[in-house]
């Protein structure tokens, strides 16, 4: 059971990792950092309830509290740059290199 | 014990007239400058011959008061050694350097460096006594190099002519390569034997049956006379200084200067003597600079310039008598040698000033017996004993060599020979085109004049000097034979022998007669040789290739430092250490181009990062 | 207290130069006179060592975090050094006292003399180390604001080159630092305990990271091309400073940093300290020979120089050291007094080529007199003071290696080969048409007296350097091997 | 539960609260609408010295509950952040109360950091901490500045490697059952520390994870960056520190090399920059080099708290040299090379704080910054770093290539002053007091003991 579960998180955590570094638009690359986190979460729930131990299940809940923040602070970001309904990529985000 | 007050006079005398004459005469009556010298070298004059008396009597002094650099054990002192070596020497830098002193108050009027040339002069004057009297080498090296100074600062005196300068700077550097051997020297000896400071009497009884750093130190000290001495390969700088004035040519280029390295040579006798195969070579040397040297007197046109390489071949002659173990004749030769040459230039002296000119050549004179009678008297006196012929003082001295090369024979007996045909024919040449009937390729001055009494009454002395100093031989043997350090036993006082007399004075002889056919009789064959075989002159000027080599060693060392000082160190050391910042600079520019400012590459680059991190888990 | 305020005297007087225009004083004055006290103060100090009364002079100070401790000491030779130092800066303030320069340029020299004054007196190579590195920040200044052409480029060079040597100083005391904990167990930054093994790759990398980072100061030949651009470009005054003080430094280093703490090594260290000297010599000299520009070749000769003081010291011989230290000195007023002379004729034409000037002497007989002398004690004619340095450094190492010994002795000979014909084409030779000859003034008194302060010592040391060998010899008498 | 016991049980949390009741005040001003700049600094400074206060009062006894403990390291680095802080707050120009309130809320983080005794909670101020930070550079006053561009770009990274360590969390709940800093040095555990280690270098700005570094302190207002390259870098190098100090993970060993590494980088990444405030922010990369290199040899030398005196005594100084100079280029509005020209002579006292800021940042002594690079120096040479410390040494010297550039471009240069030098008394007062600080700190040794004081 243990390590069908740790695939799955896997599995999740990749495809997250790879909507965030593959894609331009900043929008999915939120989702994909939501799935990332959320993939992170699997093994400890998992981990907790095999544990029989409270203090993990409560730590997912922290966790999930704290991500919901972040992704409130990363929505308000991206969105403050949307123009006239278009959201810019990541391309028209680079005058600042060198 | 006390040094005695004739010592200190040879020393404060000179000091405080040339400091007297900087301060206070310099600025403000140049004219007077020659009054404290004269002064100096009276008293000078009057120490050296006390100290020469009380030599004479075996008093021999050698003491050490003022200790000069101290480092605990190890230490050099000043100090004054007086035997009979340095008393002989002494005397004569005093009496002909005393003599010239008074000339040149004449010789040098209204020129308008007139103070200047006293202040070198007699900086000379110091520094040769300085030479003569030390007792170790270190001090003797300190004076050595003052004496060079002082050449240095003599020749280029007309420092406007190009050729004065250039003469000056090639007489020091020539001295400076001597010096690398005398440094040497110092530096095995200071090593070898530690506890001797170098000093003369405590060094020569230490020497014992010598070893390689004896021969060393006597082989370098060879080469440091060589080119004080003006020997073969280093005396080119002889003949190009004369281009100082006249009495600086006189006193240092032929009676005193010159011979500080036969007197360096004679001084290190004991050292040199235990140096195998050493005393041969100087003679050969000695014997092959004689020859050499007296070929090419008789090809010069300039009067002062034949004197310059007659001085060559007298200085081979005495390295000749060294080498052969003659040491005190060889010393006697380098008295006589000393008032004769100086006779003779101070005449050349006399005959440029009649034509009030620096220096006359050749085609410039002719027929003036008639027009400067005294000094042609004068000439032919000092060729007279130049020559070896038999009453006069150069004869004896000669003689005394020149018998000892006969019986060394074979390649000796040879050069003998030569040296003596040589030396008779070119000065009588020089005399016959000088002061007999002008010949029609010369054209000689209307109305040359005498010069006057200041420059002819040292001139008379000087003469009498040169004819009759040969007559005190005994004397001069025993006062040599006193006290000379290692080599008092040798000293032996020749007598009159009568093979050498013959064979000398013939071919002394056959040389004149051979030097008036040359220049009187037949059509000039002096000017004719010239004309129809031009390529002997150009061998003769270019001093048988010796002047081209050097020419050519001077610009290889100029060419050297080029290399390294402007294209090595400059343009590719330097030039590959700025270029390290544009090497800098592209670095830079490929690392900044990384940073290409999108959001997707940095997180690549973060995932690369921690792909590093875990891979260092597997190790 | 007395050697804290050394150094720190000059930086106070610094400082109220600095600000002296708010005062509405004039800085030059205020500068030469703090220098002159500084001098009196050195001199005073220094009195028990004439008669060797008095062997070392020192303030230990408490043991701080990591062992570092603020403790300064003073023997014969850093007394001699400390004197020199004054004493040229002194010179150097006067000689540029008729060009209006603003209080920045009089504070600098002061700040650079207590820099320096800290090197001489540091007992602790935290603080050795401090003031190594505060010397280029005023030398800096010096030569990027008050020097000639392209100052600004020498100045980035001077400072970027002396860092890096200092680098190295840095990771040498670092490793010896770590050495003598490991075998004592004791954090010390004392530089007279301060040991490193006498073998092991470790030891011979701290040897190496030494010699460079003195040998950058020196300078030793390959790490020395920061000399001739920064002698070049830096004003007259600065000249004196850079080559008549800044170059002992690296010198004392050896002498106080690296002999004592590789004492072990004995004669291990001859063969690199001595060849690297020789090669200083002959590449200075013969370099030397073939530059246009007058501070250029005065730079390498310079070179040429200090190679014989690192061959004396190298020798580790009673003369040799003494010699080493003597020609220290001895660089430091012959160099000093051909930079000022230079400075001069710099300041009337704003020239300093070769075949710029010629005839000089019918214009400046004085100068010419001056320049002459200092000519020949440079070249190391005897009675002057070059030559006892360089005969003593000589006599010292032939004893411990003849090869290099003849190698130095070339060197004494060539340096005749370098200056006599610049000399004689600056002051003898005819004047070329573009000459600025004309424009030549002879010495006023002011610089005459500041020559003759130099050319009276050059003659006492070359004729009686007795009472100065007395002076520096117990500082060098553990040295000895 | 009398509020005796209370306040002694809430006593060592009390900094955290009172930053707390800052956020909370300033919110509520914010609320009422008749804002004043005034009132807002006199509450955000007032919070912060109640905070500071409780923070030097705390004795460092160890546990204070499940999830907080405090030790001297603590200490120490709350030091560090606020005083990183107060620059900021002190002189700011921000208009609304919003930057103070993200500002405290940072610093609130910062100090659950600190006081944080397991993971789960360093997670949680680790957040606290950076998401405000995203919000102050994206919230930038100053107009023609691609603020929000640098925040989205600081936003992404930060919460990248937060889901990395968020993996790393799991990884270490299931392989020790808890969240406790110790670490039982098997495979799965070593894992994930070196993920945890991910967020504390990118925190940092070691070199693979610092593309966002340059951006963000270009963007951002020179004060901001200020802050943000003294008490952000400060939490990155805690953070790492306690990851290093428990675990026994094999990446310690490659901290050393990542340290000279960014060095070198930094150095020539600045070499031709045109961008002073750009230039600044590779300057402050390096500076993150040579305290990643200090964390690698303190590991190596057993991480003891003694230990720590070097790193800590570097971030304090560093805090003066950084914020100095940052505050410079905010007083004078310098961002191109020529505007520096004709500064020595013209304004000579203002040119002489740079200057020494300049050459502190380079590390030349008698300032400051030299000190503190020869503690680190010494520190790597006595752990045997002997490959690192010679690519650090050079890169020092490539480094000081563009800081006499500042020098030079200052005093060698002419040229006409165009600086709008507008009166900004408390930024004047910060840079000379920074520059005071930086140019003699060097020379004086004897602080050192002060420092070793606070570390015990």
């Amino acid at each position: 059971m243990n390590h069908s579960l740790w695939l799955i998180s896997a599995l999740l955590f990749v495809s997250g990792l790879c909507a965030v570094v593959l894609r331009k638009q900043l929008l999915v690359m939120l989702f994909g950092l939501e799935i990332m986190i959320s993939a992170a979460l699997i093994p400890l729930v998992a981990q907790a309830s095999f544990f029989q131990d409270s203090n993990g299940l409560a730590a997912v809940l922290i966790i999930l509290c704290v991500a919901a923040a972040e992704a409130v602070v990363g929505l308000s970001l991206i969105l403050h740059l949307k123009k006239n309904k278009t959201l810019p990529d990541t391309d028209a985000l680079a005058n600042l290199k060198g | 014990m006390a040094i005695p007050l004739s010592v200190v006079c040879l020393f404060a005398a000179p000091v405080s007239a040339l400091l007297f004459g900087y301060f206070f005469l310099l600025k403000r009556k140049q004219e007077w400058m020659h009054w404290p010298m004269i002064l100096s070298c009276a008293v000078v004059g009057v120490s050296a011959a006390s100290i020469a008396a009380q030599v004479y009597s075996g008093h021999i002094l050698d003491v050490s008061p003022f200790k000069w650099m101290p480092v605990g054990a190890w230490s050099i002192s000043f100090g004054v050694r007086l035997d009979g070596l340095s008393a002989i020497v002494l005397s004569l830098v005093a009496l002909v350097g005393g003599l010239i002193h008074v000339y040149a108050s004449g010789y040098m009027e209204g020129d308008p460096a007139f103070g200047r040339f006293f202040l070198a002069f007699h900086l000379f004057y110091l520094s040769m006594i300085g030479l003569v009297v030390s007792n170790n080498y270190v001090q003797m090296y300190l004076f050595w190099e003052m004496v060079g100074l002082s050449s240095y600062l003599l020749i280029g005196f007309w420092y406007q002519k190009a050729s004065a300068r250039r003469a000056s700077l090639q007489a020091f550097f020539t001295n400076r390569v001597g010096d690398i051997g005398f440094f040497l020297a110092l530096l095995i000896l200071m090593n070898v034997f530690p506890a001797a400071h170098a000093r003369f009497s405590e060094l020569f009884p230490l020497l014992g049956q010598g070893s390689l750093a004896i021969s060393w130190v006597g082989w370098l000290l060879f080469l440091a006379a060589i080119a004080k001495s003006a020997q073969f390969p280093l005396y080119f700088w002889l003949p190009d200084a004369m281009e100082g004035p006249t009495p600086v040519s006189a006193l240092m280029h032929a009676a005193t200067m010159v011979t500080a390295g036969i007197f360096l040579m004679a001084r290190s006798w004991p050292l040199i003597s235990l140096a195998p195969h050493l005393p041969t070579t100087i003679a050969a040397v000695g014997a092959f600079t004689a020859v050499f040297s007296g070929i090419i007197a008789a090809t010069r046109k300039d009067l002062k310039r034949i004197l310059a390489y007659s001085t060559v071949s007298h200085l081979g002659i005495m390295a000749f008598g060294l080498g052969l173990g003659e040491v005190s004749s060889a010393l006697f030769h380098l008295v006589t040698h000393g008032f004769f040459k100086a006779a003779l230039f101070l005449c050349a002296g006399n005959i440029a000033h009649a034509l009030h000119k620096s220096t006359a050549s050749v085609d410039e004179t002719g027929g003036l017996l008639k027009k400067i009678p005294v000094t042609a008297v004068f000439f032919t006196a000092a060729a007279f004993s130049l020559s070896g012929i038999w009453p006069f003082a150069g004869f004896y001295s000669k003689d005394a060599i020149l018998g000892a090369a006969f019986d060394r024979g074979g390649w000796a007996s040879v050069a003998g020979f030569a040296i003596a045909f040589l030396s008779a024919f070119y000065i009588f040449r020089m005399l016959f085109l000088a002061f007999l009937g002008p010949r029609e390729e010369q054209h000689p001055p209307e109305h040359p004049h005498e010069a006057g009494p200041a420059m002819n009454v040292p001139l008379f002395f000087i003469v009498l000097g040169a004819i009759g100093i040969g007559w005190f031989g005994t004397q001069f043997y025993h006062l040599a034979s006193s006290g000379w350090l290692g080599v008092s036993p040798l000293v032996k006082i020749p007598g009159f022998d009568w093979s050498s007399f013959i064979r000398s004075t013939s071919m002394a002889g056959l040389g004149i007669l051979a030097a008036y056919l040359w220049t009187m009789k037949w059509p000039s064959f002096d000017w004719d040789w010239r004309r129809n075989m031009p390529w002997i002159e150009t061998m003769a000027d270019a001093d048988f290739g010796v002047k081209p080599m050097v020419a050519a060693l001077t610009l290889l060392v100029e060419e050297l430092s080029y290399l390294l000082g402007i294209f090595w160190d400059k343009k590719t050391w330097d030039g590959w250490i700025e270029n390290t910042s544009l090497w800098a600079e592209d670095a830079a520019k490929t690392v900044s181009s990384l940073a290409s400012g999108r959001l997707n590459d940095s997180l690549w680059w973060i995932l690369l990062g921690g792909g590093v991190m875990l891979l260092r888990l597997l190790k | 207290m007395i050697l804290t305020l050394f150094w720190a005297f000059p930086v106070i007087g610094a400082l109220f130069t600095l600000f002296s225009p708010a005062f509405n004083l004039r800085a030059r004055w205020v500068s030469i006179i703090c220098a002159v006290m500084e001098l009196y103060l050195v001199l005073q100090a220094g009195m028990g060592f004439w008669g060797g009364r008095l062997a070392s002079l020192s303030e230990p100070g408490k043991i701080l975090t990591y062992g570092i401790s603020y403790s300064f000491s003073m023997d014969g030779l850093s007394w001699a050094l400390c004197l020199l130092n004054a004493f040229l800066t002194v010179i150097a303030l006067l000689s540029s006292w008729k060009q209006d320069l603003s209080a920045g340029f009089w504070a600098s020299f002061l700040f650079l003399e207590g820099a320096v004054m800290g090197v001489f007196l540091a007992q602790d190579f935290f603080f050795f180390y401090i003031f190594w590195e505060a010397m280029l920040i005023p030398m800096f200044f010096i030569i990027g604001l008050w020097g000639s052409e392209n100052r600004k480029h020498a100045a980035i060079k001077f400072f970027l080159f002396t860092f890096f040597g200092s680098l190295f100083l840095l990771l040498g005391i670092l490793a010896l630092v770590v050495f003598h904990h490991q075998s004592t167990g004791v954090w010390s930054w004392d530089m007279d305990i301060l040991r490193a093994p006498n073998h092991g790759l470790y030891a011979i990398l701290a040897f190496a990271a030494f010699v460079v980072g003195f040998g950058v100061k020196i300078p030793l030949v390959p790490i020395h091309t920061w000399l001739p651009d920064a002698h070049t470009e830096a004003p007259a005054a600065g000249s004196i400073i850079l080559a008549g003080v800044l170059l002992k430094v690296g010198v004392y280093g050896f002498l106080r940093g690296l002999l004592p703490a590789f004492s072990e090594w004995g004669m291990k260290s001859l063969p690199w300290l001595g060849g690297l000297a020789a090669i200083n010599v002959i590449y200075g000299a013969l370099s030397a020979m073939a530059q246009m520009d007058l501070k250029r070749l005065i730079a390498y000769s310079s070179i040429a120089h200090l190679g014989f003081c690192v061959l004396g010291i190298a020798s580790r011989t009673a003369q040799g050291l003494a010699g080493g230290s003597l020609q220290l000195i001895n660089h430091g007023l012959t160099t000093g007094a051909l930079f000022l002379m230079v400075g001069f004729l710099y300041e009337r034409t704003h020239k300093r080529g070769l075949a710029d000037f010629g005839d000089l002497v019918s214009q400046a007989p004085i100068l010419t007199f001056f320049f002459g002398v200092t000519v020949f004690a440079s070249i190391g004619l005897p009675g002057l003071n070059g030559f006892v340095g360089e005969f003593m450094s000589l006599s010292g190492m032939a004893k411990v290696s003849l090869p290099i010994a003849v190698v130095g002795v070339f060197g004494v000979t060539i340096a005749a080969f370098y200056l006599l014909p610049a000399f004689q084409a600056v002051f003898l030779g005819e004047r070329s048409s573009a000459s600025v000859s004309p424009r030549v003034f002879d010495l006023d008194f002011r610089e005459q007296a500041l020559l003759w302060l130099l050319i009276i010592p050059m003659f006492i040391i070359g004729l009686h350097p007795g009472p100065l060998l007395n002076i520096v010899g117990p500082a060098i008498g553990k040295l000895i091997l | 539960m009398n509020p005796a016991t209370l306040f002694l049980r809430l006593l060592p949390m009390g900094s955290g609260i009172s930053l707390f009741c800052g956020v909370l005040g300033v919110a509520f001003i914010g609320i009422s609408k008749k804002i004043s700049a005034g009132l807002i600094r006199a509450l955000g400074l007032l919070s912060l010295a109640a905070a500071a206060a409780f923070v030097f009062a705390q004795p460092a006894n160890g546990v204070i509950s499940s999830l907080l403990n405090a030790d001297a390291m603590t200490k120490a680095w709350c030091g560090v952040f606020y005083a990183g802080a107060l620059p900021f707050l002190l002189a700011g120009t921000w208009t609304d109360e919003v930057s103070v309130l993200l500002l405290l809320g940072s610093l609130l983080g910062m100090t659950f950091l600190a006081f944080s005794a397991n993971l789960l909670m360093l997670f949680i101020s680790l957040e606290l901490l950076s998401l405000p930070v995203y919000l102050l550079v994206a919230l930038t006053p100053a107009q023609g500045r691609p603020s929000w561009e640098a925040a989205i770009k600081y936003f992404f990274a930060g919460s990248v490697s937060a889901a990395f360590f968020l993996l790393g969390l799991a990884c270490h709940y299931s392989a020790t059952g808890g969240f406790a800093f110790s670490g039982n040095g098997s495979f799965l555990d070593q894992t994930a520390f070196s993920l945890m280690a991910l967020v504390a270098l990118f925190k940092i700005g070691a070199v693979p994870w610092h593309f966002w570094l340059p951006d963000v302190y270009e963007a951002s207002e020179p004060m901001l960056s200020g802050f943000l390259s003294t008490s952000v870098k400060a939490a990155g190098v805690f953070l790492l520190m306690r990851l290093v100090e428990y675990s026994q993970a094999s990446f310690v060993s490659l901290l050393p090399a990542i340290g000279a590494l960014t060095m070198v980088f930094a150095a020539l990444a600045a070499l031709n920059q045109q961008r002073l405030q750009r230039l600044l922010a590779y300057s402050s990369l390096g500076h993150a080099g040579v305290l990643v290199l200090g964390v690698g040899a303190w590991a190596l030398l057993g991480a003891t708290e003694k230990g720590a005196l070097p790193i800590f005594f570097y971030l304090f100084s560093y805090v003066f040299m950084s914020n100095g100079a940052f505050f410079f280029l905010e007083l004078t509005g310098v961002s191109q090379w020529s505007d520096l020209r004709g500064l020595g002579k013209k304004r000579p006292v203002l040119a002489f704080c740079f200057a020494a800021l300049a050459l502190s940042l380079a590390g030349i002594p008698p300032t400051a910054g030299f000190l503190a690079k020869f503690l680190i120096f010494w520190q790597a040479f006595k752990a045997g770093l002997y490959v690192p410390l010679i690519a650090a040494s050079l890169a020092t010297l490539a480094a000081l290539s563009y800081y006499l550039r500042i020098v030079r471009e200052m005093y060698f240069e002419e040229g006409s002053l165009n600086l709008k030098l507008e009166k900004m008394p408390a930024v004047n007062l910060i840079v000379s007091a920074s520059a005071a600080y930086s140019a003699i700190a060097g020379f004086l040794p004897w602080i050192l003991s002060a420092f070793q004081r606070v570390l015990g």
